[in-house]
């Protein structure tokens, strides 16, 4: 019989090995697959490094494709440490383009100094708003949050669609009725790093909420209520502490993360504010934080490792010649060995044979 | 808008409940199953998907629906033997496993539907017709709403009480519900958990698959990526309406494709209003409803908490 | 006498412990055989052991001299030896015949409840137990639950029985029954093995094992050795029982509750008109059968239930409904009874534990950050000021002994309450021991100038700590007395609903 | 074209390799119908050019433009044709790669000019015929249309149809309805046949699910492809969209700037080829013929008729289209 005993403590070289061994079988598999349909596996896995971390640009995309991610990822960590299920962070996105947006329209004309972080800090609220809602609906209304937030994942994506088609923000004139705004001013861009057309500078910003987010977990009161809380709210009940305030202030802080992300892609990648370079951001990033062990740290590499894959998919599809959806494919089967990883790390397999 | 209280429209208002209702209800009594034996299956979305994939390619392979039925069965037990064995054997967190089984499923069967078409003609296939069942079906207003659907409906209308049998009357429904409120009271008369979390998610999962199965071959004729739409989430919804109770999920299923039918049957009519608050009628109505209900959780104690005995 | 079952050195570890070190132990047919030792002495472990739920590392099991695999609980129950485990293995939505049956039916897959009914019948009629199979668990009090565990077992036909702490919530008249009982096993050719922390329940057994840290210190006859020489073999030093508790004053009133009721999930009354008072250098004991309102009474009094009616006033002050953020704020310090549960974060370390609460404090703040420096300071003093056993403060707290967890929560309330402690069930399923080091906690704040409420359902407690006894029945105040003018038996009768003397309350409410 | 490669100067081009963005899968109607016109073009060799192309999966955004961008570093292809809206994209490459013709097809998009040119699409004039037809077969005076989302080039058609049933039958009314997602049979059934219920007994679906149709025993309409094989027994006719003459003045336009030295003129405005200039066609379905009464097909002839000789024009309605 194969039993897993736990390890007295996880060990951070063994830990490091199968996270690596986890990548290995994660690719060794989806090479499987790749063969199955004839295409070139050295060629495809070339082609996936060079679109990831090939070249400064690759490098670029890469890391603008991981800052949505990996707000997310935060977002849920915050959130599940607390054992609020929320998988509101979709529609959060989509709130926080729109606050962005609004913002934009309020806040033209301002300086850079005053313009980016208004805008961004209104895209924040609208998401934080979207948490308010979720958490009102659970504390008075003792509505599960899976299900308000599902709910509201929905309603946000038809308010955008309502707001694009039929409300004030459609692109009218020559290209009228397509989903989309005008195209932002130029001055509303997020200026770009290093001279990049690509690399804008809402990229630095992931890496401050997650050093703000590990800060916070680990070194603050509220970061001490929110473990807690995912623990045994019962005894911080007992304790003193406002479950419900508490809970607000969680989902009102993992909703102004998720929607960061929306705001950022708004400024910083489409510029212009439209449904599909969002969608799927918010449920990407709940598997994030969970491979990132819930933990900020954890989130950002996991955040990057998803980029750098999203990333390569273009060149696996265009040099490679496999269908973009290998792409999918191989995230979920790299999961499924991160996880395999992740209980090696903290068990040890014992064939136990029965002692006579 | 008068014409809404028309018999005809109000026929096909209950019709189109009972047909958008019954694929989610096939799904949400297999999800109740998996989750009153304590595992928190997030991965709805997925089977679904995987088992309207095995369907559709069953279906234009073959020509037969039944094959693709047990095709997607079959499929949804797979799906649930990776959920298990995630689980019940790696005890790992549920959630995740079920959401990483979503992104597998969507990429996986993306991929073996381009690999299948591969460029040519997308194959299709002529799904379930409707079966009225004589005499029955001539009764007014109910005949051509309950008594003229598809043969499976009345096969998932049947799920309900035959689940809340299995649940409630059975032996094996006892232990499963006591995997779901206190696994160590099985351990310790010297049963397997594990081995009954096994059966309790595949079965679960066959069902689920079985919905999405049923989408395809009573509603569709084709595959076409992300084929399921998020009818996986409101399954999972359903069940926490449904307070975990086969007739609270019924009742929960019910109501949304109540909800959604009246928004399809407003919008055709012509209700002067955007026509996107007519699709988000049956989200904000479903909100504002359980802001009204107020019940003792029923939720399994031990839901989503990986069992290990030491 | 024969044997019924063997063990001959078992040993097991866990990661990081060894619970069980070359343990001997034999049972023989139709003895009680006590388990005895410290918190975290092994005794749980062993007992799992042998029921087949741990797999020992080392060690054989011998039935009726014949060596036997026990690899699971089947085989345990295959065997004839059944368990009931210190902490329920109960579903509380199930009904008690559903509790006792499932898992124990092995073929036809319809449920089959009448057989069973018939064969409970006969088991409850021959032991005279009553219970009624269709009640579900969670309307049961605590006690009654011990019966479903009880009869879980004899269901399976045990003819080996381990009880684990069975009369850690039972009340005294229970655990009389529950002798009564376990005598008429014996009689009837059971073997039992007893779990217990009440040297009064020892002494009733036939014969005693003592563990000390895993090892076993000695098997005695039990006629032949005194409850002293237990308590000392077990802890390796001299425990003495009574503690002393001096004379002192009361000062001024520091609570007083008057009128005070609360309604329960379900609307029903849970407290009923209850009124008394606590002063400075006062313990006020509250004596009751579990599930009478002490839980609830405490909870309004600490602010986690608001009151229906009535009025708590502390220090002068109206508090009724109030938060337990403000109830801590104005120095009330509160031992909830599920210590795990509502009294610490398991998960947390012992240092996080000792803050829980006072997070926020600017004591234990620096900036907007957690001062860990001060805190982790704070825990060590309180490590040794308090005797917690523990590698170091880092070591979450769910991995200490049931002990010493209660330690941290006391050492944490009697650091930042000033006025009123509440204490409920402060020493329940502790071994003698930390009982003592408890009562000794207690009486020092009493001597300090605290008032304190205590509850326990253990009389002797009360007796022995308490100035004044208010006895609880069905959410009322059945009577104040004085427990140096009645007696155990008294207090007993009241207990069961029989109204007492008020009068020292209503004395102390007007003064 | 025989004889055309030894005519050309040495210099000339005879090769044109295309990359094709795709947007929403070879599977689909808008995709499926480029790729079909371009084997058409293939087989006609214009300038007697081998044509090849390379396609990718659904890309947006971004991850379109990092695409483009690598087919046109990898100096393989003469013709990058982004079938949708990636005008975005497209701004950000074209300089850099001004041998290079880019395609931008559709609503959504903004005329950038120069090496960019913008296809556009308009399937009205025959969804104007295929409602004219409706318009005279219906019975309930009541015709439906599902479509998916509201846009320029949806409206048009929907929009069209109904002028069309009612300039054939003042009486019709019509029931409109949007799913809000580009793939869910199941939802777009169900609004199919809650118009069938309010009345409909033809209708005109874009969103490709004709079981509903089957199931009501009515005649329904096909969109943008022929759709006759999805369902032999319901689609009496399809508006088709034919992207040859498009892709010929592609070609064209590619082969002035190549062989001729000609610089590229991208349009700034939408362009789209009218029905006469084979843009765009009504696919009847043979097999369903006895069901158009001979005196509604020689209106129909008629209509037809005037459209490909310009005397009738059919207006360009593109508001949101309403039930009314
Ligand atoms: N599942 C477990 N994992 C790790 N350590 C354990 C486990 N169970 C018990 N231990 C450790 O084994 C030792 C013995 O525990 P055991 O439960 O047998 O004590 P006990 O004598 O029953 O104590 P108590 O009187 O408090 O019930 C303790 O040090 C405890 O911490
Ligand atoms: N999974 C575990 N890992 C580590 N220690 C454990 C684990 N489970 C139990 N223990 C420890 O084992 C010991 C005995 O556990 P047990 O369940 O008997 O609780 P206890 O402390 O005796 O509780 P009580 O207060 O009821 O006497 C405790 O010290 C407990 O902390
Ligand atoms: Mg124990
Ligand atoms: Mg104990």
């Amino acid at each position: 019989m194969i039993v897993f005993e736990r390890r007295m403590e996880a060990n951070a070289l063994w830990t490091l090995s199968s996270f690596i061994m986890a990548i290995v079988a994660g690719l060794a598999a989806s090479a499987v697959l790749i063969a199955s349909t004839g295409a070139n596996v050295p060629d495809v896995f070339g082609a996936l490094l060079q679109g990831s971390v090939g070249s400064p640009k690759a490098l670029a995309t890469t890391l603008v494709k991981a800052t949505p991610l990996i707000l997310t990822g935060l977002a849920t960590v915050i959130a599940f440490r607390a054992q609020i299920w929320s998988i509101g962070q979709e529609g959060q996105v989509f709130a926080g383009a729109m606050g962005g947006y609004l913002g934009a329209q309020l806040l033209a004309g301002l300086p850079p100094l005053l313009f980016f972080p208004g805008v961004l800090a209104l895209g924040m609220a609208a998401g934080m708003g979207l948490g308010w809602i979720a958490a009102v609906l659970r504390n008075r209304f003792a509505v599960n949050e899976i299900i308000s937030t599902v709910m509201l994942n929905y309603l946000v994506v038809y308010l955008l669609s309502w707001l694009l088609q039929g409300g004030p923000w459609g692109e009218t004139g020559g290209t009228i009725s397509y989903h989309q705004s005008p195209m932002l001013p130029d001055t509303a861009f997020l200026p770009a790093l290093f001279g990049s057309s690509r690399l804008h500078a809402g990229v630095l910003l992931p890496f401050l909420a997650a050093a703000i987010c590990a800060l916070v977990m680990s070194r603050t009161p509220l970061g001490y209520e929110i473990r807690g809380l995912g623990y045994n709210p019962e005894a911080l009940r007992h304790k003193g502490v406002d479950i419900a305030r508490t809970v607000s202030v969680i989902m009102m802080a993992s909703a102004a993360l998720a929607a960061l992300a929306g705001a950022i892609e708004l400024f910083g990648v489409s510029h212009r504010l439209r449904a599909d370079n969002l969608i799927g951001l918010g449920y990407a990033g709940i598997i994030v934080g969970m491979i990132g062990g819930l933990s900020p740290i954890g989130t950002v590499f996991a955040g990057l490792f998803f980029g750098g894959l999203a990333s390569g998919a273009v060149y696996m599809r265009v040099l490679g010649d496999v269908p973009a959806s290998l792409v999918p494919a191989m995230q979920g089967i790299t999961l499924f060995f991160f996880l395999c990883a992740g209980v090696l790390a903290r068990y040890r397999i014992v064939m136990k044979v029965a002692v006579q | 808008m008068s014409q809404l209280f028309q018999e005809a429209i109000i026929i096909s208002i209950l019709a189109s409940t009972i047909r958008i209702m019954t694929p989610l209800l096939f799904s949400a009594m297999g999800e109740l199953i998996t989750q009153r034996a304590g595992i928190w299956n997030m991965g709805v979305e997925g089977t679904m998907l995987t088992g309207a994939f095995a369907a559709y390619l069953v279906a234009t392979l073959t020509g037969s629906l039944w094959l693709a039925v047990l095709a997607a069965i079959v499929a949804g037990a797979l799906m649930g033997l990776v959920i298990a064995f995630m689980t019940a054997t790696l005890r790992v967190d549920h959630f995740i496993a079920g959401l990483g089984l979503n992104l597998l499923a969507g990429g996986l069967t993306l991929y073996w539907f381009q690999s299948y078409i591969q460029g040519r003609a997308q194959p299709i296939f002529s799904g379930f017709q409707d079966v009225d069942i004589p005499l029955l079906s001539d009764i007014p207003v109910i005949g051509p709403v309950l008594f003229s659907q598809r043969a499976l409906t009345y096969v998932a209308l049947l799920v309900v009480p035959v689940v809340w049998f299995l649940l409630y009357r059975s032996r094996y429904g006892l232990e499963l519900r006591c995997l779901g409120e206190n696994p160590k009271a099985l351990d310790v008369k010297g049963l397997s958990v594990s081995a009954r979390q096994y059966l309790a998610v595949m079965l679960g999962s066959a069902m689920t698959g079985l919905g999405g199965g049923f989408l395809m071959l009573g509603f569709s004729d084709r595959f076409l990526a992300d084929f399921t739409a998020g009818r996986g989430w409101i399954v999972i919804v359903a069940l926490i309406a449904g307070n975990w109770r086969p007739r609270g999920v019924l009742i929960a299923v019910t109501a949304f494709a109540f909800l959604e039918s009246l928004a399809t049957h407003l919008q055709v009519v012509g209700a002067q209003v955007p026509h996107q608050l007519l699709l988000a009628l049956p989200y904000l109505a479903s909100i504002g409803l359980l802001m009204g209900l107020r019940f003792r959780s029923g939720q399994p104690a031990r839901l989503g908490i990986p069992y290990a005995r030491e | 006498m024969s044997t019924a079952l063997r063990v001959e050195g078992l040993t097991k570890r866990f990661a990081g412990v060894t619970a069980n070190d070359d343990v001997d132990f034999d049972l023989r047919r139709g003895e009680i055989h006590c388990l005895f030792g410290e918190n975290g002495a092994g005794k749980s472990t062993l007992s799992s052991c042998i029921f087949g739920f741990y797999r020992p590392d080392k060690g054989e099991i011998l039935l009726r001299d014949q060596p036997v695999q026990i690899a699971s609980p089947m085989d345990a129950i295959r065997h004839g030896i059944g368990m009931v485990h210190q902490h329920f293995v109960l579903v509380p939505e199930f009904t008690v015949l559903e509790n006792i049956i499932v898992g124990t039916q092995r073929s036809g897959w319809r449920l089959n409840a009448a057989e069973a009914r018939q064969k409970l019948r006969g088991i409850c009629d021959g032991y005279g137990i009553d219970l009624d199979l269709d009640a579900y668990v969670w309307e049961l009090p605590v006690g009654r639950q011990q019966w479903v565990e009880i009869l879980k077992a004899l269901y399976l036909d045990a003819q080996i029985l381990i009880l684990d702490e069975p009369t850690a919530v039972l009340t005294p008249g229970e655990s009389k029954v529950l002798f009564d009982i376990v005598r008429k096993m014996c009689a009837r050719g059971m073997s039992i093995i007893l779990i217990t922390h009440k040297l009064v329940e020892v002494m009733q057994s036939d014969r005693v094992t003592v563990l000390r840290k895993g090892r076993v210190v000695a098997t005695l006859d039990t006629p032949a050795t005194t409850p002293d020489e237990l308590a000392r073999l077990m802890v390796g030093r001299d425990v003495s029982f009574t503690v002393t508790k001096p004379e002192l004053a009361p000062g001024e009133t520091i609570l007083a509750v008057e009128g005070l009721s609360a309604r329960g999930f379900w609307g029903d009354a849970v407290l009923k008109d209850v009124s008394f008072s606590v002063a400075q250098h006062e313990i006020l004991g509250i004596a009751g059968v579990a599930g009478n309102g002490q839980k609830e009474l405490f909870e309004v009094l600490c602010g986690v239930r608001r009151p229906a009616a009535g009025s708590i006033r502390f220090k002068g002050e109206e508090v009724a409904g109030m938060s337990p953020r403000a109830m801590m704020d104005r120095g009330v310090g509160h031992i909830p009874d599920d210590r795990f549960r509502e009294g610490l974060v398991p998960e947390f370390s012992v240092a996080e534990n000792v803050v829980l609460g006072w997070q926020r404090s600017p004591k234990y703040c620096n900036g907007p950050l957690m001062d860990r420096e001060a805190i982790t300071g704070l825990a060590r003093e309180m490590i040794g000021e308090y005797q917690i056993t523990t590698r170091d403060e880092h070591v979450s707290a769910g991995k200490l002994s049931g002990g010493n967890a209660q330690k941290i929560i006391i050492a944490r309330e009697f650091l930042h309450a000033s006025g009123l402690v509440l204490a409920n069930q402060p020493t329940r399923g502790l071994d003698v021991g930390v009982i003592e080091y408890v009562q000794t906690q207690l009486l020092k704040k009493r001597a300090e100038g605290f008032a304190i409420v205590l509850a326990s359902e253990e009389l002797s407690d009360l007796f022995s700590l308490a100035d004044r006894i208010a006895v609880m029945f069905k959410g009322e105040i059945m009577g104040i007395v004085d427990p140096r003018k009645v007696t155990v038996a008294e207090v007993g009768v009241m207990m069961a609903g029989r109204r007492g003397d008020i009068a020292a309350s209503k004395e102390r409410v007007s003064a | 074209m025989t004889g055309s490669p030894e005519r050309a100067a040495a210099a000339d081009p005879d090769k044109l390799n295309i990359a094709v963005i795709l947007s929403a899968g070879i599977e689909s109607a808008w995709d499926g119908t480029l790729i079909e016109a371009l084997e058409r073009a293939k087989v006609a060799k214009p300038h007697g050019l081998d044509i090849t192309w390379k396609y990718t999966d659904p890309l947006w955004g971004d991850d379109a433009g990092d695409a483009m961008r690598l087919f046109a570093e990898s100096g393989e292809y003469d013709v990058i044709w982004a079938h949708s809206t990636y005008s975005d994209q497209v701004k950000k490459l074209r300089e850099e790669f001004p041998d290079i013709l880019f395609v931008v097809v559709g609503s959504g998009n903004e005329g950038l000019g120069g090496n960019q040119y913008w296809v556009y699409k308009r399937v009205h004039e025959p969804a104007y015929l295929l409602g004219y037809a409706a318009g005279k077969l219906t019975k309930s005076n009541r015709l439906g249309a599902v479509g998916t989302f509201p846009a320029d080039d949806v409206n048009d058609e929907i929009n069209a149809f109904f002028a069309g049933a009612k300039a054939a039958n003042p009486a019709v009314e019509r029931t409109v309805a949007f799913i809000e997602s580009w793939y869910d049979p199941a939802k777009a059934g169900e609004y199919t046949k809650a118009q069938i219920a309010t009345g409909a007994d033809l209708i005109f679906q874009l969103t490709g699910n004709f079981k509903p149709c089957e199931e009501a025993k009515i005649l329904c309409f096909g969109n943008f492809q022929d759709q006759k094989s999805f369902s032999p027994s319901t689609v009496l006719s399809s508006a088709v969209a034919q992207w040859d003459p498009d892709v010929s003045w592609i070609v064209d336009e590619w082969w002035a700037h190549k062989a001729e030295g000609k610089s590229y003129q991208g349009n700034t405005d939408k362009r789209w080829f009218a029905m006469k200039d084979g843009g765009s066609a009504v696919v009847p379905n043979a097999d369903l013929q006895a069901n158009v009464p001979a005196a509604v097909q020689t209106d129909l002839d008629a209509l037809k008729a005037r459209i490909m000789a310009g005397s009738f024009e059919v207006p360009v309605d593109v508001s949101d289209p309403k039930a009314k």
